[in-house]
């Protein structure tokens, strides 16, 4: 697959004013195979080796991230969730993922205070002819559009069910019982995003999955890294303008192109982007060859997110007031780059997990008091170890 | 057969006892560096890969970088292009025993030519001098490069003994436990033998050669560095106490640890990454060669300020040096300076830079 | 004066949403008497001393930055523009702007290709009763509101006139003649920003002052610290901000108030916030003390906005989603903080001039051309000391 | 009369041309200190904002910062907390001579206390040791915090001589013209006199004097290495050739210049701004110390690497020094591990802190 989306990209900036992905993008979603990519042949999609996958996800990311971000949340997101936790029964949402014909969303985060999962209240219930769920999730990507909803949930267990407390919760999301909102937001303004609540709002028996907590984690390591591959994305676009720009404009009879200042935030930003994408394909090629590459990832989503907004910050200096002025693509890739570090895991939680697999232990909190800082040695502090596996801190939904 | 598990374990038992002695006695131990040598063969026993890997293990092992840049101007930046560019006359002389090669790491690094060269009957006479020659009081050849009248230039292989060369130590601040020198040439005449390559056509065979080689091999060892640097830092915040708490259970201290190991695996790929285009067809792109290179730069200096950071006062010897050491790895010709406008050069489509 | 600015800051959600200045803001810094500290009381000012003018001025940056912009950019530096180069003729002109009876823009830059003055266009030629102007100024702060505009334009000069070849037109805008768009723009979004088209506008004689090129440097200085100040308020209240969220939210039990890892970013904002804040003191005490103080006001532009971009967007990070999402106090900060380095001079424009004071000499333009390294000490490069001073170009316009 | 002008001139003509030598040979020149030191009885005839000055021009002078800290350690840090908390029998046995107090640098910087202090019948018995010991082999009495068994502290002024203190030279890697030692402390028993403030009371009086005493004077000679370095850099643009073209026409350069001179101003901009507060009527701000500390931190650090840098492979003398002896005061207890919490703890609200 070597497209490179022009249809999306040339519609890229009106896309991000009216903040809504135009029809016509879905189709040409549709008629490159993309959402099928990321999925085998008897699950309707075209089995991409690991290569293939990154270099289509950076052509769309490049092309337009807002629609790069629903599209690849649905397929590669929740279709391997999917894929992952359910079974034969769900073949057939895993194919309507991997054909675009449905789209999907992942509803983890919820409205309260915390953005620990010990405070998500969203819970599970049989009823008679299956399940119902109620509660209300946040900040989810493709929320106020998706058809289906990978939903974590608490199960209401009853006596004498020993299984896990949380379950993966497949909502049809057209139904009665759900009303859904939108969150404007700063950047991939295209991208839908919002909130869901389920009151009471059914669900087939088939669609209630439970799992164990820490496993989650594995599954959700697919976000990270359609994540990190927007981020270089984005930060190539923002090199690519800045070059273009470089090299038409002149200032005092000095071409930009010909300044060591300009050269200076160009080859930092080309090295960066190498660094990131030579890491991404590693990662990828892990992953894909199923392996976890959890802490490839994670070092991955860190680097690549944070490099991309520098990349960004640069090309609006080299463009100047050009850079700013709303229509114009480096202004839009600026707001765009900073949801990548917030969005799904927040860069400073994933160093806390890389900390932690390193050898140091699991979080420490212990309050802050530096007037007593003198603890003598058969005294130690205070230290409370969280319980809570510190990867499962996601800070703002996908 | 070589394999970077026993070249590391080989520096870490034979060189890391004695790194910080011989680096404040500037001691050069030749037994050791011939215990440590890696194969000048990359091409053909050994990948450039795996090449590149042997080095970083070398310093990794040792923490001596400035061994492993005598072992990396040995094996690879005076050899190589000897096997790539060299007569067969000139493989059979220079290649096929244990003599070093000594080069100029200015003239690897876009430096202005300061040798020029002019014909005469029996050949080629040149002169100039050549600061910072590696290996220099223990070469027995020189690779110099040299400007003729219309500018071109012409890259040459000299015996050590040719009249006329004469080699001075020199000592510089870092980097003391490779040996290095000066070469002044006062009209040192040489035959057409001499020549490696084409006469007057070094700017497009030997120059990007090591160009190249310089910005990739010579990083290699830092990987290791970075390494060493990171499994001390590691192992700082394990057992240091700050406040009277562990500095593993500060938040800050984490981050920076994991900032480190983000950094060399990012390093470690792209070294990867450049160095496997040695062993494809071409030449490496001066674009991909220069932008590793730029990146280990930082790395280096981040992960280096990161650990002493983490370290406190009392610091450490290999970070000491380290610290050191990199200021001439990160600020030398090859550095940002250069690295930068060749980058962005090549993405601009200046100075037919690709 | 002690005035937080409470009301105006209590709009400035609804400000930036509404992209417009509401009028109860003018009412509110006219009571205020804002407008008036930057001008002695002859000319209807206060003549406040530099600490008070800073300390308003930073009060007034962190309740509202477009506020901030669209009222300081016409009283501080169009104010001090028109009573510098002006005379008695013109102090009812300053007396209306400090005290907020008019609005005025400064007009500079056009949309010609080249950033550089010798590309403008804009003409002041004499005709029967005065002078009319004509031609396109862009990107310009209150431009589309302004009442009047202090526009930078080449003078028809008829044989034998000697004097300089530039002027300070001073146009009133309500007139047949001009016609003013706005361009919306990323940050400072209730910041009125746009172009002027002239003409054959009309201005009258007394309005047009001949100014040598090379003087104007001094009085657009103002204009660089109106920028730092921003810079300098925007950073503070995303600072304030991180302390409020850090302080309420808690993660996982551990409230953010107590990681290290949020100590750092806090601590790390306060350094360099002061340390701008210092240096803007110490430049404005200087400046209005009568002194040059450019150089120490270049090194505060360059430092203070890039400072604050970096702050926003720790601020960003602390606050995950809420900081991405429209209408949080943060995600406007971190909008309007780039518009600060982009905004006036361009900060690596400024690092050209401080190098040159430095003793530098001009800046060298020396076509790049890495293939050919060697020249000889006897073959100096072809370099080109470009002649238009470097003080001299705005990237952005005010 | 003290004047910044004469204190840079004397300490250039006097001590820069033997700085080099003094740090490589760790040589303790007392008739230079003597000559250089500056007036200990700030708050009297000198502001804190002048002293500061003094401590940079010294520093800039002399391109020496291991003798600046000399200076800082005798005429500041150890002398100003006895004029603010000593008895007049102190003053008068401490402040009227010209002999040496020492003072342990993590005893400034939030270090947990290593001294034990208990009362007996003649008054009380320290043991334990301190290390980093400014000034350690020269003072004549010390400057020692305790701590009692119910964790509260106590100052004390201790003479050298005193039985059961036993002094060691260390020779750390930084700062080598400052001598150094390691204070151990065995049952040392001293009388009521010594005891520095209130009994208990030192974590609100002496401790939170010298830490603020530390964080901004300390940074006072940084201030003028700062200078020195901006100094040498802009005459490495000015003179030195890369690309056959002078480095005076990069850009980047030119801008690396331009930050370093804002990084320097800003510096002493907060530099002023901290000292002026020891002017003032109450001991000032924790956290405007503590920020302007940890700016000084980070200006060090960009500065440094931005001036090796433009130095090239060649570096100087005066870089590499800086370099080395930076990572002591960027890294040590008074660096960022104990700057951050106490400026974020003072912002939030916590920990008592203003």
């Amino acid at each position: 697959m070597t497209t490179t989306f022009a249809g999306i990209a040339s519609r890229a900036t009106q896309t991000d004013a009216t903040a809504s992905v135009p029809v016509e993008n879905w189709q040409e979603l549709k008629e490159s195979g993309y959402f099928g990519l990321f999925h085998p042949e008897h699950l309707g999609g075209s089995g991409a080796d690991a290569a293939t996958q990154v270099q289509a996800m950076e052509a769309l990311g490049r092309a337009c991230s807002g629609t790069y971000w629903t599209a690849t949340v649905s397929a590669l997101l929740c279709g391997n969730l999917i894929a992952t936790y359910g079974d034969e029964r769900h073949h057939h949402l895993v194919r309507a993922l991997a054909t675009g014909e449905k789209l999907a969303a992942f509803a983890i985060v919820e409205t309260a205070a915390g953005s620990d999962a010990s405070t998500y209240q969203t819970l599970v219930r049989r009823t008679g002819g299956g399940y119902t769920i109620t509660g209300e999730k946040s900040r989810i990507t493709n929320a106020p559009r998706a058809d289906i909803a990978v939903t974590l949930a608490r199960r209401e267990r009853a006596a004498g069910d020993d299984g896990p407390e949380w379950c993966l919760a497949f909502v049809e999301l057209d139904q009665p019982g759900v009303r859904r909102y939108e969150i404007p937001h700063m950047g991939l303004r295209a991208m839908p995003w919002g909130g869901i609540v389920y009151t009471d709002a059914h669900v087939d028996e088939a669609n209630v999955i439970p799992v164990p907590f820490t496993e989650l984690a594995e599954g959700m390591t697919w976000g990270w890294l359609l994540v990190s591959i927007a981020a270089v994305a984005t930060a190539e676009s923002a090199l690519a303008a800045s070059v273009r720009h470089a090299s038409e404009r002149v200032s005092f009879g000095r071409p930009l192109a010909h300044m060591e200042g300009v050269h200076a935030q160009l080859a930092d930003s080309r090295a960066q982007i190498d660094a990131a994408r030579v890491l991404a394909l590693r990662a990828a090629t892990e992953r894909v060859a199923g392996n976890s590459a959890k802490d490839l990832i994670g070092m991955l989503k860190v680097y690549a997110t944070e490099m991309a907004v520098e990349v960004t910050q640069r090309a609006v200096q080299i463009h100047g007031a050009f850079g700013v002025t709303e229509g114009h693509e480096v202004e839009r890739h600026y707001r765009d780059a900073q949801m990548n570090v917030v969005g799904a895991f927040a860069t400073n939680r994933l160093r806390e997990q890389l900390a932690e697999n390193l050898g140091l232990g699991p979080a420490v909190y212990r309050p802050f008091d530096w007037l007593t800082p003198s603890a003598a040695p058969e005294s130690p502090p205070k230290a409370t170890i969280t319980t809570t596996p510190s990867w499962w801190i996601p800070y703002a939904g996908y | 057969m070589y394999s970077t598990e026993r070249v590391r374990y080989l520096a870490r038992n034979l060189a890391r006892g004695t790194a910080a002695d011989r680096d404040r006695r500037r001691e050069w131990d030749e037994p050791l560096f011939k215990a440590l040598t890696v194969p000048d063969t990359f091409g053909g026993e050994l990948t450039a890969v795996q090449t590149c890997g042997l080095l970083a293990a070398l310093a990794e092992g040792s923490h001596d970088p400035g061994l492993a840049l005598a072992v990396t101007t040995s094996a690879v930046l005076t050899k190589h292009p000897l096997r790539t560019f060299g007569t067969p006359a000139q493989r059979e002389r220079y290649l096929q025993d244990e003599s070093l090669g000594g080069l100029s790491l200015q003239q690897t690094r876009g430096m202005a030519a300061t040798v020029s060269v002019r014909a005469d009957d029996a050949g080629w006479r040149l002169s100039g001098a050549l600061d910072l020659v590696a290996l220099g009081p223990k070469a027995r050849y020189f690779l110099v490069l040299g400007e003729h009248d219309d500018g071109s230039r012409t890259a040459f292989v000299l015996d050590a003994d040719t009249p006329g060369l004469r080699l001075e130590e020199i000592e510089p601040a870092a980097l003391r436990t490779c040996p290095w020198g000066r070469v002044t040439l006062v009209d040192c005449q040489v035959s057409s033998d001499a020549v490696l390559g084409t006469v007057g056509g070094a700017a497009g065979e030997v120059e990007p050669l090591l160009t190249a080689l310089d910005w990739v091999f010579t990083s290699a060892p830092w990987l290791g560095v970075l390494r060493a640097l990171a499994e001390e830092a590691l192992e700082t915040v394990r057992t240091r106490e700050v406040f009277g708490a562990p500095l593993a259970h500060s938040q800050a201290a984490r981050f920076a640890l994991a900032d480190i190991a983000i950094q060399n695996e990012l390093a470690a790929g792209l070294l990867d990454h450049a160095a496997a285009q040695f062993d494809g067809a071409a030449l490496p792109s001066h674009q991909d060669a220069a932008s590793a290179r730029l990146f280990f730069g930082s790395a280096v200096r981040a992960v280096i300020d990161s650990a002493a950071q983490l370290a406190g006062p009392g610091g450490s010897e290999l970070l000491e040096r380290a610290h050191r050491d990199s200021l001439f790895f990160t600020s030398s010709g090859g550095g940002a300076e250069v690295l930068r406008p060749v980058i962005a050069g090549a993405l601009l489509g200046l100075g037919g830079l690709k």
